[in-house]
């Protein structure tokens, strides 16, 4: 493990931080898709 | 246009129209700051132009919601739409209206609240130059908040949300002329800033928000 | 020329067509009544003469400021009395005559008193004076007999029917007998647009994704 | 043919059902590359670790900035030649754009407080980027707010164009404002100042990471938009029938 000095919680926090909200992002943008076109199928197969 | 502007400042004044609640509103505004920050001198003149600023700000907000939402209710905008008069120009003169019935009241009570928050007296003359050549835009960007707004039925939140950030600049120009006369310095350059600003709001904003009017109409 | 001549227009609510290849002329002294199931799109062709939305397609050819647009709204302020509402919409439209429309539609009593106080009724009747002072030729009504009584009715009649005689014209939707006889009829039911068939160019959203 | 035919949604599915895989595919090694790559770079002799911070916060405030811009391009051939598509490109990017935002904003803040001592300090960058992120929020909330699609894609176009002079007016109203007491080290190494290979080449790769992040997404999310637009425009002519 790399040493990251006495500012490890700095840099740790700043790296948590992004790839948390990038995940999130990620993820709300695929699950909408996904519903969104699980609906038009839905819509598709019924209507 | 005389008589659109006559009849807006006619309906502000009768009955539920609204006058002076700007006014009130920064009255109070004023009053609650010291109970917040404590009442020293030494703590309120430092804050006083920044805070004068904001209420204007909040103040000049509280009637933007009816702008046009009033008119556009009771079928009056279609009319105007259809109207001689070029939708800019009646946009032109609904903030005009608000300017008089809002802005202006602002400018020539606030020496009197600056009073209450310990402004220091050589920057009451800067207070009232900056308020009066900064709020025309703030009257004219609310109309275009007011304008993107007017078909919804909770637009009020949306409106301050919209409004706000457009708000900055003259926020910024505006509290830093008051602070720079409260401390003696130069205002110039803050007061051609706040200037500019304004007027090339009042130039363009207009379209902008006859534009948005239009969506909204059809 | 006539006063107003459409041409193979074509108006779209929500982002549809509603109706398309609808073309009239309408000649000073001449009134045209659209019928039509509601939700066909009368409005919409209304506000589209009126300017007050573009058409998807065709052609509204008159000369600028003609019409005087009159819909379900009056456009009344409360707080001011009849005749201060008229007397607004005279000076942004440049008329006047104020009194002969108050006449007209027999509110000269009630001159005075706030519009707030007025009933549903009345307040039409002031809404329908209001096209007397807006010195227009063309009278766009949707709807103008809502919440009227018969002999208000009537009195609008005489005074569409004088409008006429000075060489005005008027295109009215409704679904009542005006008892105009000089009125032509035009059933918007056969200009229905037709969902399959691709236009040139979509009206909105909801033609461009289906 | 001109580029225009892909503004037809029919077109745009069916170029991106094929070109999305690829894209989401280099999106996640780049990203993922040059942020490791990034982290693993020696320690800077003044910032210390610190400036591992730097290939997350330079590429998001990149793209915060580059995203408002395409909303403003997109917005324009919305407002000047009608293609929905580009409406709704619009609407898909805000979002991406408000996270990168956020991103830039909170490292920007976690970044600055060992240097500064304060969580957040009033610096004119940072408080430009939260200027730009009330702007986001206030383009998303006014596309989510009005419910007629043109409606919506019209005024939200016209609140893009004037909240893009705002933006900028604003930006150099903050520099007035605040004159950047801090563009010390924190900056240094946006501010042109020679930067050492080691830091350079992760850096450009974590810009075209988080670049085609951004377009992958936005791929996404305007397919997401196109799904719902076409399911709404059926039912309504559903409705209609």
């Amino acid at each position: 493990m790399i040493d990251l000095g006495r500012y490890a919680t700095t840099v740790l926090m700043a790296y948590g931080v992004s790839i948390a909200l990038i995940v999130g992002l990620v993820w709300q943008t695929v699950a909408a898709n996904a519903r969104a076109r699980r609906a038009l199928e839905e819509h598709d197969r019924h209507g | 246009m005389i008589a659109l502007l006559l009849r807006d400042l006619r309906l502000a004044t009768r009955a539920g129209g609204g006058f002076g609640l700007g006014v009130a509103f920064f009255l109070i505004l004023s009053a609650l700051v010291p109970f917040g920050v404590g009442p020293d001198r030494a703590t309120l003149a430092p804050v006083a132009p920044g805070i004068l600023w904001v209420g204007a700000l909040l103040a000049c907000l509280l009637s933007l919601d009816r702008l046009f939402a009033l008119d556009h209710e009771d079928g009056s905008l279609d009319l105007l739409a259809t109207a001689p008069l070029p939708l800019e120009g009646t946009v032109a003169i609904k903030a005009l209206a608000h300017w008089i019935t809002t802005g202006l009241p602002l400018v020539l009570a606030a020496p009197l609240f600056g009073v209450l928050l310990q402004l220091p007296g050589q920057a009451m003359p800067w207070l009232v130059v900056s308020l009066a050549v900064g709020t025309p835009a703030l009257s004219m960007l609310g109309a275009f908040g007011a304008a993107l707004t007017v078909g919804l039925r909770r637009g009020g939140l949306l409106l301050s949300l919209l409004v706000l950030p457009l708000y900055i600049p003259t926020l910024i120009f505006g509290a830093e002329i008051t602070r720079r006369g409260a401390e003696g310095q130069a205002t110039a350059t803050p007061l051609l800033f706040l200037a500019g600003i304004t007027l090339g709001v009042l130039a363009l904003i207009p379209w902008a928000a006859a534009a948005a009017l239009r969506v909204n109409l059809r | 020329m006539s006063l107003l001549s459409v041409h193979d227009l074509a108006v779209a609510r929500g982002g549809l067509r509603t109706v398309e290849g609808v073309t009239f002329a309408l000649e000073a002294g001449q009134a045209l009544i659209l019928r039509g199931p509601n939700g066909l799109g009368k409005t919409t062709l209304l506000r589209a003469v009126a300017g007050l939305q573009a058409p998807v397609a065709g052609r509204i050819e008159m000369r600028e400021d003609t019409v005087a647009y009159a819909a379900h709204a009056d456009g009344l302020k409360p707080a001011l009395t009849a005749s201060e509402n008229l007397a607004f919409w005279a000076q942004v439209f440049g008329g006047g005559g104020i009194d002969r429309a108050l006449a007209a539609m027999d509110l000269t009593a009630l001159a005075h008193r706030p519009a707030a106080a007025l009933s549903a009724g009345q307040k039409r009747r002031l809404g329908l004076a209001r096209l007397m002072v807006t010195a227009r030729p063309i009278w766009v009504l949707d709807e103008p007999t809502v919440s009227l009584d018969t002999a208000s009715v009537g009195r609008f009649a005489q005074m569409l029917a004088g409008h006429m005689a000075q060489g005005g014209a008027a295109l009215i939707a409704t679904h009542i007998d005006l008892g105009l006889p000089q009125a032509r009829v035009l059933d918007l039911t056969p200009y229905r647009a037709r969902p399959g068939t691709r236009a040139t160019r979509p009206s909105g959203f909801n033609e461009a994704f289906a | 043919m001109s580029i225009w035919k892909y503004a037809n949604p029919a077109q745009f599915m069916r170029t991106t059902d094929g070109l999305l895989p690829w894209l989401v595919g280099a999106a996640a090694i780049c990203c993922t590359a040059g942020v490791v790559w990034g982290f693993l770079t020696p320690d800077d002799f003044r910032q210390g670790s610190t400036v591992k911070i730097v290939f997350l916060h330079v590429p998001a405030a990149m793209m915060a900035i580059n995203i408002w811009v395409m909303m403003l391009i997109a917005s324009l051939i919305w407002i000047i030649r009608r293609h929905h598509v580009s409406a709704l490109a619009a609407k898909a990017a805000a979002p991406i754009g408000a996270v990168m935002t956020l991103i830039a904003l909170a490292t920007g803040a976690i970044w600055g407080q060992p240097m500064w001592g304060t969580w957040w300090e009033w610096d004119p960058r940072l408080t430009s980027f939260l200027i730009l992120f009330l702007f986001y929020v206030g383009y998303i909330a006014l596309w989510s707010a009005v419910e007629d699609p043109d409606s919506a894609a019209d005024l939200t176009g016209v609140l893009c164009l004037v909240g893009s002079v705002f933006a900028l007016l604003s930006r150099y109203a903050v520099l007035f404002w605040n004159q950047g007491l801090h563009q010390g080290a924190s900056l240094s190494v946006q501010s042109g100042e020679r930067m050492s290979h080691v830091y350079r080449y992760p850096l450009y790769l974590a810009m075209l990471g988080f670049f085609l992040l951004f377009l992958a997404l936005l791929l996404i999310r305007t397919r997401t938009e196109i799904r719902r637009r076409r399911l709404a425009a059926l039912q309504a002519r559903e409705m209609r029938a």
